[in-house]
């Protein structure tokens, strides 16, 4: 063993991408809990098309990394039963994209298992999915339609941004005991490192994390799009003597009123940065509940940036379409100079 | 292109045609055939499917007539179906799970539910789903062939924890083994060789439509070839077949020989005699006098019959069962009209702790109602 | 022939339910150009369990008017492919809830057709489905998640609440290039007669109407819901002197941005009532929209009043779900004491 | 329970086998089998198969090497599968219509798509899908199985419109046949008995999972029963034997006898000698000693040895051929990287008539180019 890797060992973080975040939550849960088990396309032997699962099926083999035949209903359906057998399914949708021939199961049944039975049964499971678009990926692989599932009641939604995150929320995803819908953002899966607590790391669900203190404006976003926000708004410091408060959603059902609140309350102005379309977004969620919980706050319209009203484009166009750092600051400086 | 044409011939898989002729125990009269053996029951067993096939078709009239006296709402009947459910409710051990659907009343009592509990629910009244502690039996399923999946995980997931003393049944219908999650479901099964029956209760009909237009197979009993498991067709008109068959799949299903895989697909045909449900008028498309065939083969009358012949049951003991039968609807009845429910159980059970804007909605629902009155509320439409 | 009948037949206008509308729409239609056909579950001889279809089976054919398996996938799948032959499919899901296993063949696919092949082919289809509750239907039955289809952009999503409307917008629908998911307010689908021109009736797509002018307060509503808002703005105005415009958005995608907007900056106040629940709802976007355009001209926060966020519960309490004249009258008030 | 254990045994579906041996025309060197029969095809058309099997594999290569260089994106290579791609497109008329994956890259070219714009669509611009009017062909599907129901409905409509001779084939992968829209869409064809023919291409994998656990049926043929349609399995690497195959199945969709059906499922077996896609490492998860009784089989070197024995091909023809498929590929790269889009097709084509909100939407995002210039938009993560 090198000195490096002992030092390491010793470590209480190691320095992981936010794909070996959502690896490390899955490992360390298997480890902890044997009614957890993942199940999916590629998952096994593949270690999953972004390695998300590797050496899983090596360690906890076949019963409990198991790769199902090529169906979403059925992954999502027979998970469902798993869970109801009392194991901990999370089962991995390739690509967000082909999570919706599941969209059934997921709405009228993981969702409602426990106010259908009137609480006798309940559905502990997670979903997960790589998500969002900038990879060049074909088309349909860059969906980021997290409304669709925040409309359902039932259902939790995540979106991590950081690799710590990866792991804790995925952490505190399979210990939920309620249905997790889990949208890795796929842009940012091997972008950058961070420390990563080793060992047992639940990061709460429902609370928002402010990722830059600021007093002009608070900008509203999550998944890889925190990115581009973060950018923008060290320049608009730098640049614009603008000062961004930038907050990371993180669990997008149910929503952190009072943090989303709280940093609108001091600012007065907000934008919200998301990739999906424009259109009944999750941004339109947030930008409502904030004109009723705080209109007398309010200085200036909230911003949307956001994917256009169009599919996702093949990839020669993408970073048309995905809100880039240039149009989250250029949307931040209208509600600024409103 | 002569040559081909002979090689898809000799090649093409069109050839093979499985048995179609359903399984049975008792003619059409009740008399035993003398191809067949009764299956090894007692006769305080063979008592009990009677007086709960009994029973089952006293519910059916009662709920129908509760329906449209306005005290229940739309109610699917079961009569002519009920001999192959209550069969299938016997063939069950005590911890075997059962997935049922929007017919499967019979089915669900005879494994553990209460009657006054099914009419709860019927009732509009969430509070129905509390079924007995140990009580192995999920809601009714109305989105067809949704709980096909489910049956498989629940049983994989028996397998998975090692119990090798619990199987899983799962009812559905003949139209839904059109549907994309009993194809996928049943993959799974035969992949993953999971302990669980699934009974198609083929009773002719879905809605409006006929099983013949439903798929162009023969029978529905085929199909499982497509997922490499087991497919049985049994006369669901029978309930000594029924029981058999499903008796033998689920024991199969718990200990398969080594050549066995365990999951089985079980075509149980059978008729509706009635509509749909309460909502629907089956005159407007099809023929009543269709349905005469199938009452000829009542369920009910073959087993009384058999039971008469073999000296199982005397016409006292079937008039005790007929006043039990009786007051165990009645009794269930006033149980399900004394519930109560109330609005709070909107909120509830959606997650297990309540979201702050979920009871937030609560509240605003309350200081509503607090100012203007439950009457308030009545009717949308003012 | 009655005289009354002969009357009838002689007027412009015959007096409809709104379901009768719809099916005076696809008779029109069907009637006018045999591309239109008709398939789904119980749609032939059954007429539809709403008798949506009632009659057509018998005037048109079991060509046209096609009795499915129980598949929905199936049904908007190969909806999509017959209006590539040239068909003009109008598929019916028997209740929208029964429309999630299509949901993948109506985003990733009808939405797309057009995109997906650079123009080269087209989808031009309905997909019919009765909506919304209150009818006393079993679980699953009284779904209203029309912002589903109103976030997949590609889509037209209409709810008409009027009998001549049903017929209307149908036949535009119908006529559209485009593929339109058409949802249908059973609650209503026969509270009410009124007169619908008879032969062909078009009402353009994408247009709100105004069905009540007022000053004080904008209420945003569509389908079954009108009736509420209606019946509210009825009371307020005897009751509280308070003069409610009601505008029934009728079609959702693409929104009638002007219509919304003007109303609201008339009155500065505004209410949106949907059955749906209220997290991610159209609501939100209906919201969001105005004070993107018209903040200055805003005086308190626009209310939403809406469904749960919560499963529909059975129907013993579905009253108590739905919002209610009273509901409805006591959101307004909050509004307008802002 | 003695009884209904042989009842079972009597009268369970469970028994029937399909006959699983794949129609062959050549054997694994080439040579014309005794049993069989050459297709009726002329000089002209074997040269024609043969060429453009060269051309797939050539492209196949070329695009493999495009995409390393960063030229193209993500590539779904076809050899070892393009003989039976080229075998089922020669065996459409004109009129017919293809639904292709992915993969289908050579079928697509065989009927009538441009190779440049393959490319063009390949390096990310919607402008790729522009075949040349008459070409019935749609953009290739990657939602696994989505397309059955839509060629079902494709050729139902073709049987509503009263086009007798337009048949459809569609493509799908082994993975495919687990997806509930491979079930929905093969009932529909049956139920409705549409001019169809659905091929399964099988080459084995369906990226890292091998067919055996796909599906516990034995062939895939069979799944074809389940339909009461026509189920054949061809040596998919036999470009004769599929062309045949194929052919008669097209033939019988649009003209069948009495007692045929029209659709036909067709089972190519065949393997995927390389990657799942350039984004894929199958060294991973598969022994690639595996491929190698495949290769043996080879499409490519079976037709040619077949086609030099019956001295329809010799050297000189083979070399020119080589030349022009050679050519004709680099001149569809020259032709897919002259190719420019612009960031107005974005909102383009999403519908007929675009909203005046996405309408704005591209006018806002014109304006930023405009003020800060493309390159401003050249990465995301900045
Ligand atoms: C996914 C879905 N589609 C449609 C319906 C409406 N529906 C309720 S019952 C029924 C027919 C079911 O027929 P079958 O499976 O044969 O069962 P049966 O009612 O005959 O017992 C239909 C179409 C539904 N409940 N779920
Ligand atoms: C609905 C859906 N789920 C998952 C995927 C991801 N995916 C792409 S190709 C593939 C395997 C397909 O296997 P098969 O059908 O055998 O076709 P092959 O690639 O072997 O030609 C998967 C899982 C997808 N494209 N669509
Ligand atoms: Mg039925
Ligand atoms: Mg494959």
């Amino acid at each position: 063993m090198s000195s490096a890797t002992a030092t390491e060992a010793e470590s209480a973080t190691e320095r992981l991408t936010l794909v070996e975040g959502v690896r490390e939550g899955l490992h360390t849960e298997m480890a902890r809990d044997d009614r957890v088990m993942v199940l999916g396309e590629d998952v096994g032997k593949n270690g999953g098309v972004f390695r998300a699962t590797e050496g899983l099926f090596e360690e906890f083999g076949e019963e409990r990394v198991v790769d199902t035949p090529l169906a979403e209903s059925g992954i999502v359906g027979s998970s469902i039963g798993l869970a109801l057998s009392g194991m901990k399914p999370v089962a991995e949708m390739q690509f967000m994209g082909f999570a919706y021939p599941a969209f059934d199961q997921l709405v009228s049944h993981a969702a409602r298992l426990r106010s259908r039975s009137h609480g006798q049964y309940t559905c502990p499971m997670v979903v997960r999915a790589p998500y969002g678009g900038g990879i060049r990926a074909p088309e349909h692989h860059s969906e980021s339609k997290e409304a669709f599932f925040v409309h359902e009641p039932g259902l939790k939604v995540v979106v991590p941004s950081t690799p710590a995150d990866a792991k804790g929320l995925l952490t505190a995803a399979i210990r939920d005991p309620d249905p997790v819908v889990f949208l890795e953002p796929k842009l940012i899966y091997r972008a950058f490192r961070e420390a990563v607590p080793r060992g047992s790391h639940a990061v709460p669900l429902g609370e928002a994390a402010v990722r830059r203190e600021g007093s002009d404006v608070s900008v509203f976003t999550w998944g890889a799009m925190t990115r581009p926000a973060l950018i923008a708004a060290g320049n608009l410091a730098e640049e614009h003597g603008v000062d961004c408060e930038v907050v990371d959603v993180r669990t997008l059902s149910p929503l952190d009123v009072g943090t989303v609140v709280a940093s609108f309350e001091k600012t007065g102005r907000a934008a919200v940065v998301h990739e999906a379309p424009k259109t009944a977004g999750v941004g339109a969620e947030i930008a409502t509940t904030i004109q009723e919980e705080a209109l007398c706050y309010q200085e200036a319209p909230i911003k949307r940036i956001a994917g256009f009203d169009a599919p996702v484009p093949l990839h020669a166009l993408e970073d048309y379409y995905l809100p880039q750092a240039v149009r989250v600051q250029d949307g931040i400086l209208e509600t600024v100079g409103f | 292109m002569s040559t081909h044409d002979d090689t898809d011939h000799r090649h093409s898989t069109g050839a093979t045609q499985p048995d179609t002729e359903p399984i049975r125990v008792l003619d059409d009269d009740g008399h035993l055939l003398s191809s067949a053996e009764p299956p090894a029951l007692s006769e305080a067993e063979l008592l009990g499917m009677y007086a709960d096939i009994k029973l089952a078709r006293h519910f059916d009239q009662r709920a129908i007539s509760l329906q449209r006296q306005g005290r229940i709402a739309t109610y699917a009947p079961m009569t002519g179906q009920e001999g192959s459910q209550v069969a299938t409710g016997h063939a069950l051990d005590d911890e075997d799970w059962l997935f049922p659907t929007y017919r499967d009343h019979a089915a669900k009592y005879v494994h553990g539910a209460e009657l006054g509990s099914l009419l709860t629910t019927l009732r509009g009244y969430r509070e129905g789903y509390s079924d007995p502690a140990g009580v192995n039996l999920l809601p009714e399923y109305i989105p067809i062939a949704t709980q096909v999946p489910h049956a498989m995980g629940m049983a994989w997931g028996q397998l998975l924890q090692g119990n090798d003393d619990t199987a899983v049944l799962c009812h559905l219908g003949d139209g839904a083994t059109s549907e994309g999650d009993f194809h996928e479901g049943l993959n799974f099964a035969g992949v993953f060789d999971v302990p669980a029956v699934f009974v198609c209760n083929n009773n002719q009909w879905a809605i409006s439509m006929p099983r013949e237009r439903q798929t162009a197979s023969e029978t529905i009993a085929e199909k499982a070839h497509a997922y490499g498991i087991e497919g049985v067709r049994v006369d669901g008109m029978d309930p000594l077949a029924v029981y058999a068959v499903t008796r033998a799949a689920i024991k199969k299903a718990k200990a398969p020989t080594d050549d066995e895989r365990r999951p089985t697909l079980i075509e149980s045909v059978q008729y509706r005699y009635g509509a749909h449900t309460t909502a629907d008028d089956p005159s407007v498309y099809r023929d009543e006098a269709e349905s005469e065939a199938w009452r000829d083969r009542d369920p009910l009358d073959r087993l009384e019959t058999y039971l008469h012949r073999t000296d199982v049951l005397d016409d006292e003991r079937e008039a005790t069962i007929e006043a039990q039968v009786e007051d165990e609807v009645a009794a269930a009845i006033e149980t399900a009209e004394a519930a109560e429910t109330s609005p709070e159980r909107i909120v509830e059970h959606v997650y297990e702790e309540t979201p702050d804007r979920l009871a937030e909605q609560l509240d605003e629902l309350n200081a509503l109602r607090e100012k203007y009155g439950d009457d308030a509320f009545a009717e949308v439409l003012g």
